[in-house]
């Protein structure tokens, strides 16, 4: 057997921890071992041809690479084993980055540890079994949920390219947070103006199935292959018959407070559409608070309406869809300002959200735009905009938002737009303005006469202890710059709140099968060079849901996870996993214990033999089965006993070699 | 339920109608108290600031003193000393070398304690979350009714951190008062320090920040300020005279002690309440409730929705 | 070898999708942890049978660490149920063999705790410090 | 970061307990803003942890900051960076005291106190407003008497301290917290 042994530098992230040269002569008097090289970068295109030359030129038979995560670039040295000829699963790697130089900062222990995982690969690698992999078709339907922004465009993104998508959305209507906007900074666009036309594209496109208040509830299957079950919940509305025409909606004698879309501000009915430009057009029967379903009254709606589209006795429909890829753009919950007692929300009529203000610069919202006090009429004179409410504070989140320095100042800016009398204040720890045209937004508004007042607002109070201050709301901080607590009043403040993952998201993250990091956020398979994949193959990633963004990035990373899926469907077929179990028919004993322990019921018990059968198509490779056989008659490829005790062997014997140590065999 | 109880030296003083009447209160509710046997000063925010280790073994003298076995909960009913016992309890649990250092300190005068042992109480948290606002209620024999009383917590029953209530939206007091049938308004500053010791130090300093306490309770049409801090109580009460002088204004608010109004709401007699040591009187409240009719429980009309008016977000349950 | 500068030799078994990811984590983060855990990547901890684990002690480690998804968040949905169940089986009979069971352990680390892993190995490394080394390879059978 | 030896800053990170957490101060002024007394003080808490940072040692320990404190621990449990502000206020006051660089009459009122506590195993308040007040501010405790008068009048003011009963337990315990803590 003829090993190659190459070491990565990775510039000075491993050789600055590890003393590379030292274990590459090291590994080269080794058993079996043909060549040992180090190199400054293996995975560049120079490094890789190095490891291809080498398996021609010394005959190679097995390939170790000790450098980063596998996850980072397993796929990269297997690539580099079969152009030149090797099968790709004679390759093992040793993890000397992340589990060694970027973790221990003594040279000599991590280069020693370094030489006990190459010797641990070595050792394994001569037992590995040439895999064949097999291809699998990839079904050309999309599954996209969330038709916010970052969905709709990445749903159109692959409907455009003549592939069918299912969008799948929660509330009644697409649009997402993206719909209750006003303004968008920093170009000031009309969010309903550059939305809605995409609003409506998606739910007339001839390749996309728009599944409106409706979820998923169950994925099953792989990349190119899954099975999906979706809950189209019951509107009580007959979609065929319904024209839109909103008759239901004006006649309802019900009103409620819509806490979603006009965020708390504004009322709507028990049947309602959340908004005039709603996609679909048909409305939704609140059954919460119809007075049919609660107390058998009313039916006003079914009277009025011309087209008999009203349907008490709907139910809801369960659909099961087939998929190749599914992109998850499930977006974002607003941080609840009444966490923080101290800035009175909920408390005085005058505390304000972002969100809320949003609605209320609206002209489609509840006060048509204009910029007034919880009264309803009178206006202010002066405001207080409060950054950073539930953001950078260990206690609630310690992430900035992203997005609040900009919609503050865009607040700042409609104030002084609509009440130009008006004194704005704008406080704040630190002005983060990084991406096209933001900082010069930052620049006007000093320019229009915004006050900024460096400092974490401490409290908001309604306890006059001037006359100046009598009826007003008094913001207390201390003001930074000048080094002095200053009690401010205010007629209205507005609390930039932030941006929390979804209060379901790990029940989603389960549901598709995706980690979630420690604030609740999707994880995506690498933070800078994967950002909308996920470690589940087929499974994509997009907008808020991954991160606190705003929308030129979500835009962005909807058409990109949409692109990454169409990369797929035009491949057409995919890789099987080859790594999977197989069960040794001449010593089965038929206990089934394998069986049992499968999670993907992918072992048989054939009753006529008495014999366990392992389904490949079915077969994750979690190995469950081997570690539960008791007669051992069951092999999981590439994690065999055989191969994970030489891998363990390997390290334990130069553990030992190292200490000086010499151990009987 | 039987616990042992620290009086601390404000109740042998300034306090003392709070001491006598938190005694009434826990008879009335079935509570036991076992004082300890000559305790003595908890050291205040005083010791502290000045030398750690005899601060920390000044207060763990009178945990050394409880027999844990008999009662492993202690109640004080000031809430400066209901931290410090808390505090050095929990301290020595967290650092080894403090609890031996302090358990050291403790033998020279043969005594010791394991950090633990004794669990340290506000009386409010007692009355409120062991007895119980129902079994408060069935003690009633009136209600207060035409009553507005304004709770106030001051800085130490949520503070810094895993007391009894929130440490910037505590409702412990707010509810006990309610389930009395006061009309209890949502007071805004109802944590914000009293100033503590800044009486002795800065008369400026210490009047602003009475002023301003005392100004968010006039505003809300306070019969009486309600506390369960000597501390608390000392300041709004034997100060407010001089913060009249000083701001030119003219607050006549009681500061009264939560034992004292439960005891009017159990239908105790108000002269053995020893409203009359209060340096503000409180007989204005009392004429007050005594003529508040019955039946006065002001029926407030369901306030119809103006038409202009924006929704207002509902409270946060707490 | 001195017994004062006494290494103990930890062999971890973690699983691909989040005990392994965290590990890389810990990386990223540069989360600082002793060195002495070497670690074998498996599919699932549920592939990790208890014969492993003995014949790693046989080899002579002086720890072996088995770490999984929390329960509940398996990547193949449920195979860390039987890590959960297989192992305290299995543990209380390490003492029989003669392996203290102090020496495995067998714990939840996701993909984001990349702390929490340094802190598991730390722990882990100093717990076995107080014990004495394996001192070679077992006969066993 | 490698602090200067005996530094303010070094100390507050060696010797409390979740000190080294001041280094993530962020500057936002949550503290000050929070705080009752910062009026008053020379140089508010932001502010004074931004001379710590800095390595002004004298002008912080010579700073009123601390000995206003009232520790409320508002600043505490608003801080977003999770600091112990006000187990920072205490530790500088002990600091302060170390070095002998005070300048306010806080610490004697701590002493007064102290004194009174050592010698009767409690603390009573007219000897401690008197004891204090008569040292430092003569005029001041003439302005106090009707105060006094009006607490006393109620019975809320008494003229000598409850002594405790086992007074040398107290004082064999403190003098041995003295001798260790030193």
């Amino acid at each position: 057997m003829k090993k190659g042994v190459y070491i990565c530098h990775c510039g000075s992230n491993i050789a600055g921890t590890v003393d590379v040269e030292e274990v590459s002569k090291w590994a080269d008097d080794l058993e079996d071992v043909a060549i040992s090289r180090d190199y400054k970068f293996m995975c560049s295109s120079l490094g890789q041809e190095l490891i291809e030359k080498d398996i021609e030129e010394y005959g190679l038979d097995r390939v170790v690479v000790a450098s980063c995560s596998p996850h980072m670039h397993e796929s990269t040295f297997r690539g580099a084993c079969q152009r030149a000829g090797l099968n790709p699963y004679f390759m093992e790697m040793a993890n000397i980055r992340e589990h060694c130089s970027w973790v221990h900062k003594d040279k000599e222990a991590g280069t020693e540890k370094s030489k006990a995982l190459v010797a641990a690969a070595l050792s394994r690698v001569g037992h590995h079994e040439p895999l064949v992999i097999q291809y699998a078709p990839v079904d050309k339907n999309t599954l996209v949920v969330g038709g916010g922004i970052a969905g709709i465009q990445a749903a159109l993104e692959i409907a455009n390219s003549g592939y069918h998508v299912y969008l799948v959305e929660r509330e009644p209507s697409i649009g997402g947070h993206m719909s209750q906007l006003d303004k968008t900074f920093p170009t000031l666009d009309c969010s309903a103006c550059i939305l809605t036309p995409r609003m409506f594209e998606a739910g007339n496109h001839e390749n996309i199935t728009l599944l409106t208040y409706s979820e998923v509830e169950n994925v099953d299957g792989y990349i190119g292959n899954f099975e999906v079950r979706i809950r189209k919940r019951a509107r009580a509305i007959d979609e065929e018959a319904c024209t839109g025409c909103g008759l239901c909606e004006e006649k309802c004698p019900i009103s409620v407070v819509d806490d979603v879309f006009e965020a708390g501000l504004g009322y709507r009915k028990a049947v309602y559409r959340p908004f005039p430009q709603a996609v679909p057009k048909y409305p939704v029967i609140d059954r919460e608070n119809c007075t049919w379903y609660q107390k058998g009254k009313c039916r006003l709606c079914e009277k009025v309406c011309p087209t008999d589209a009203i349907d008490f006795e709907q139910e809801d429909e369960i659909l099961e869809v087939k998929v190749g890829n599914i992109i998850v753009a499930t977006g974002y919950d607003a941080f609840d300002a009444r966490r923080i007692p101290q800035y009175g929300y909920g408390r005085y009529p005058n505390v304000f959200t972002g969100l809320e203000f949003e609605r209320m610069t609206n002209a489609a919202g509840p006060t048509t735009g204009k910029v007034v006090l919880r009264d309803g009429v009178n206006v202010p004179e002066s405001v207080a905009i409060i950054h950073c409410v539930g953001s950078r504070d260990k206690k609630y989140n310690e992430y900035c938002s992203a997005v609040c320095c900009m919609y503050s100042l865009k607040f700042a800016h409609m104030v002084h737009d609509k009440l130009p009398d008006a004194k704005v204040y704008n406080f704040y720890i630190d002005i983060r303005t990084p991406a096209k045209g933001y900082e010069e937004f930052y620049h006007r508004l000093l320019e229009e006469g915004t006050i900024f007042i460096r400092g974490r607002a401490a409290s908001i109070s309604d306890v006059a202890l001037t006359v100046e201050e009598e009826g007003k709301l008094i913001v207390t901080a201390e003001d930074t710059l000048i080094g002095e607590q200053r009690r401010i009043p205010v007629d209205m403040a507005i609390l930039s709140t932030g941006l929390e993952a979804r209060h379901d998201s790990q029940e989603v993250a389960r549901t598709f099968s995706i980690s979630i990091d420690k604030n609740g956020f999707f994880r995506e398979r690498h933070p800078k060079l994967d950002p909308v994949a996920t470690m589940t193959g087929g499974v994509f990633i997009a907008g808020a849901a991954q991160g606190p963004r705003d929308i030129p990035s979500s835009v962005a990373q909807g058409a990109a996870a949409a692109a990454r899926v169409l990369s797929i469907i035009d491949k057409g077929e995919v890789e099987m996993e080859a790594a999977t179990a197989e069960v040794n028919d001449l010593t089965c004993v038929g206990c089934r214990m394998c069986v049992i322990s499968c999670p993907y019921e992918a072992i048989d018990y054939l009753e006529d033999r008495q014999k366990a059968e392992v389904n490949r198509a079915l077969c994750k490779g979690c190995g469950t089965c081997v570690a539960a056989c008791p007669s051992k008659s069951i092999t999981l490829h590439h994690f065999t006993d055989q191969e994970l005790m030489a891998q363990m062997t390997g390290a334990m014997n130069a553990l030992f070699e190292i200490d000086g140590v010499l151990m009987p065999a | 339920m039987k616990y042992a109880w620290y009086p601390g030296c404000s109740a042998e003083g300034n306090s003392f109608a709070y001491d006598e009447t938190s005694r009434m209160i826990a008879e009335a509710l079935g509570i036991e108290f076992q004082e300890i046997d000559d305790w003595n000063c908890c050291g205040a925010t005083e010791y502290f600031s000045v030398n750690q280790l005899p601060a920390y073994a000044l207060v763990a003298r009178n945990l050394a003193l409880i027999n844990a076995e008999e009662t492993p909960q202690v109640i004080a009913p000031c809430s400066a000393c209901y931290i410090n016992l808390k505090k050095t309890d929990e301290k020595m649990a967290k650092y080894e070398q403090l609890n031996t250092e302090v358990n050291v300190a403790l033998a020279a005068g043969n005594l010791s304690y394991e950090p633990g042992a004794v669990k340290s109480r506000h009386f409010l948290d007692v009355v409120c979350n062991d007895v119980g606002y129902e079994a408060v209620k069935e003690k009633m024999t009136q209600s207060l009714a035409g009553l507005t009383l304004v709770p106030y917590y001051g800085c130490y029953m949520g503070r810094p951190e895993d007391n009894f209530d929130h440490p910037e939206r505590p409702q412990t007091m707010d509810t006990l008062l309610k389930t009395l049938g006061a009309d209890v308004p949502d007071y805004s500053l109802k944590t914000i320090c009293c100033g503590g010791h800044m009486t002795q130090l800065s008369a400026e300093a210490s009047l602003r920040i009475l002023r301003h306490l005392l100004e968010g309770a006039n505003q809300l049409n306070a019969d009486a300020m309600v506390v369960g801090c000597p501390m608390c109580q000392l300041n709004l009460d034997a100060y407010q005279k001089d913060v009249n002088s000083a701001y030119k204004t003219n607050y006549q608010i009681p500061i009264v002690y939560f034992s004292q109004v439960m005891g009017l709401a159990f239908g105790m007699d108000p002269e053995t309440l020893m409203f009359e040591r209060g340096i503000v009187s409180s007989k204005a409240m009392l004429e007050k409730w005594l003529t508040a009719e019955p039946a006065s429980k002001k029926r407030r009309r369901r306030e119809k929705r103006d038409k202009n008016a924006l929704p207002m977000p509902k409270q946060l349950e707490s | 070898m001195p017994e004062n500068s006494y290494e103990p030799k930890i062999i971890g078994y973690l699983c691909n999708w989040c005990s392994y990811a965290g590990a890389d984590g810990a990386g990223l983060a540069r989360i600082e942890y002793p060195p002495n855990v070497k670690i074998i990547r498996v599919p699932c901890s549920g592939r990790v049978s208890p014969e492993m684990v003995l014949r790693t002690f046989m080899q002579g480690a002086d720890g072996v660490m088995v770490l999984g998804c929390h329960i509940g968040d398996c990547h193949y949905g449920n195979g860390n149920h039987r890590t959960a169940k297989r192992f305290p089986v299995y543990t209380e009979l390490m003492d029989y063999m003669g392996i203290p069971k102090e020496r495995l352990w067998v714990q939840w680390v996701s993909a984001s705790e990349g702390p929490i892993f340094a802190e598991v190995v730390a722990e882990f490394t100093e717990r076995l410090r107080t014990m004495p080394p394996m001192r070679g390879k077992l006969e066993v059978g | 970061m490698t602090l200067e030896p005996n530094s303010v800053y070094e100390k507050i990170i060696t010797e409390l307990p979740d000190g080294e957490k001041l280094k993530s101060c962020l500057q936002c002024g949550n503290c000050t803003g929070s705080c009752p007394s910062a009026t008053d003080m020379d140089y508010a808490p932001r502010g004074l942890f931004a001379l710590i940072a800095a390595g002004q040692d004298e002008k912080v320990l010579r700073a009123n900051t601390f000995w206003y404190c009232v520790s409320c621990y508002q600043c505490t449990v608003r801080c977003p960076q999770e600091i112990p502000i006000t187990d920072i206020m205490y530790h500088l006051k002990h600091q302060a005291i170390e070095k002998g660089l005070y300048t306010t009459d806080a610490k004697d009122f701590s002493g007064t106190f102290i004194g009174m506590v050592e010698h009767f195993g409690r603390s009573f308040e007219l000897g401690l407003a008197a004891g204090f007040h008569l040292l430092h501010h003569p005029l001041e405790s003439v302005k106090m008497a009707p105060m006094a008068l009006g607490m006393m009048s109620r019975g809320r003011l008494k003229l000598l301290p409850k002594r405790i009963k086992n007074m040398g337990q107290l004082r064999a315990i403190l003098d041995k917290a003295k001798e260790i803590g030193a």
